[in-house]
């Protein structure tokens, strides 16, 4: 039980990342791209590794998605 | 037209990783490779030797302090990058640099 | 030719992964979502990583007073572990000079579509 | 300085919440060696509660941590974690070698309190560097560090 739930949250992570590639607004697809940060956060925890968990939940799921929220405010402003 | 080439272009990539993951030790595996090593010293003596109950602390701080201390380097040349491409320190031309 | 085991599947997943992200930046014009495209590759290294560092019926790489039970604990191992802790704080550095880079780029060249971007450095 | 930030709701969450993070960050970083945690989840935790208090109040949240502040705190780390590596030096060590420093302890202890210095430098320089990014892409208009 516990060894299908590393392939489960990979493929997740997987489908996560498809759709932040093909999501239509810049936007939801960092959005998209949080959730993924999460589900490899769970990944992490999964198979034993809680510090690196930890890092991974407090920089990609918070960090990374601040980043790019701004750079993408500030370059959609009259892009034609 | 070009798109789709470049998505044909990935399946002989999946193939080869695919291969390249056949031979590699299955997941938990004990009497793995990376296991063989130094693996084993850390897990037996990085407590009374460190003092950190936390295995991966004691690698990061103290056996491999000196990856950290270049690697603290290099996330504070990305910073110092960080203000330079954007030129938050031009006095001489606030606000809007143009280009 | 060796066939995959079910034990290999993790990897097979982490190539899978990699290769979601290396179509992303081969075939996405945009270039904020072709810096997501790289950063899900980094994701995927950072997990071949971590299923390398697995131990079966393993524990975290932290010591427990094994007291109570006479069994040693299979720990993990810790120094993928360290090593991708390093990684995914240089990846958060990284990532940040790119989107200073794209803001940049989008202040000179008003897009970050590749195809205009392209057009308007031949003009 | 009651000063309200942008809506109610979020005035209260961001003022209850930045000193609670902040306690956090410290419980993570000296209680490390015992649990998950370190110098970069610590880190990466002060900045996080500072990007919070600029993202709710604006411009008003320079009198928490201004940039040239964040500057500065991102050369403090890094210049932290060097010092205490050379300062090994004068008690006849290594790089880094923190079993030579004459506290009045166990040797395994001494290097634990050496490691507990350079994740506080590590902790330092990564909260910097990370406010810094942010501010530079989230640069108020007219240009001001």
């Amino acid at each position: 039980m516990i060894d299908l739930l590393g392939p489960l949250f990979l493929l997740l992570m997987v489908v996560c990342a498809l759709a932040a590639l093909n999501a239509k607004d810049l936007l939801s697809a960092v959005t998209i791209f949080g959730a993924f940060s999460f589900f490899s956060a769970v990944y992490f925890v999964v198979q034993d590794a809680p510090d690196v968990a930890f890092t991974e939940a407090a920089v990609g799921a918070v960090i990374t998605t601040v980043f790019f929220v701004c750079a993408i405010q500030r370059t959609s402003e009259d892009d034609q | 037209m070009i798109r789709r080439l470049t998505v044909l272009l990935l399946a002989p990539a999946l193939v080869v990783l695919l291969q390249a993951a056949a031979d590699l030790p299955e997941v938990g595996d004990s009497t793995a490779p990376a296991f063989a090593h130094v693996a084993p010293y850390y897990l037996a003596h990085a407590h009374e030797e460190t003092g950190a109950a936390n295995y991966v602390t004691a690698v990061l701080a103290d056996y491999r302090g000196y990856d950290t201390f270049g690697e603290l380097t290099v996330i504070f040349t990305a910073g110092l990058a960080c203000l330079l491409i954007l030129g938050v320190c031009d006095k001489a031309t606030p606000g809007r640099d143009g280009a | 030719m060796s066939l995959l085991a079910p034990g290999q599947l993790q990897y097979a997943l982490a190539a899978l992964l990699m290769l979601t992200g290396l179509y992303g930046m081969l075939a996405k014009t945009n270039l904020a979502r072709k810096l997501m495209a790289m950063n899900v590759m980094q994701v995927a290294v950072i997990v071949f990583f971590i299923a390398l560092a697995v131990r079966s019926g393993g524990s975290p790489p932290i010591e427990i007073e094994h007291a109570a039970t006479q069994i040693e604990p299979a720990y993990a191992n810790p120094l993928p572990h360290a090593l991708m802790l390093t990684a995914i704080v240089v990846s958060v550095s990284t990532t940040g000079v790119a989107l200073a880079l794209l803001v940049r780029v989008h202040r000179r060249f008003r897009t970050l579509d590749e195809s205009k971007l392209l057009d308007r450095l031949r003009e | 300085m009651r000063s309200t930030f942008g809506s109610p709701v979020l005035d209260a969450a961001a003022r209850l919440l930045a000193p609670f993070m902040w306690l956090f960050a410290a419980y993570v970083v000296i209680h490390g060696h015992e649990s998950p945690g370190g110098g970069f989840q610590a880190g990466v935790i002060v900045a996080a509660s500072i990007i919070l208090l600029r993202l709710v109040r604006g411009r008003l949240a320079a009198s928490v941590l201004t940039s040239r502040d964040a500057l500065t705190l991102a050369c403090l780390g890094p210049l932290l974690y060097g010092g205490i590596g050379i300062a090994s030096f004068f008690f006849g060590g290594n790089f880094l070698d923190y079993g030579v420093f004459p506290f009045p302890m166990e040797p395994s202890e001494v290097r634990a309190m050496g490691t507990l210095g350079i994740e506080i430098g590590v902790a330092v320089g990564v909260a910097g560097v990370l406010v810094l990014i942010f501010d530079a892409l989230a640069r108020w208009e007219d240009g001001t560090l």
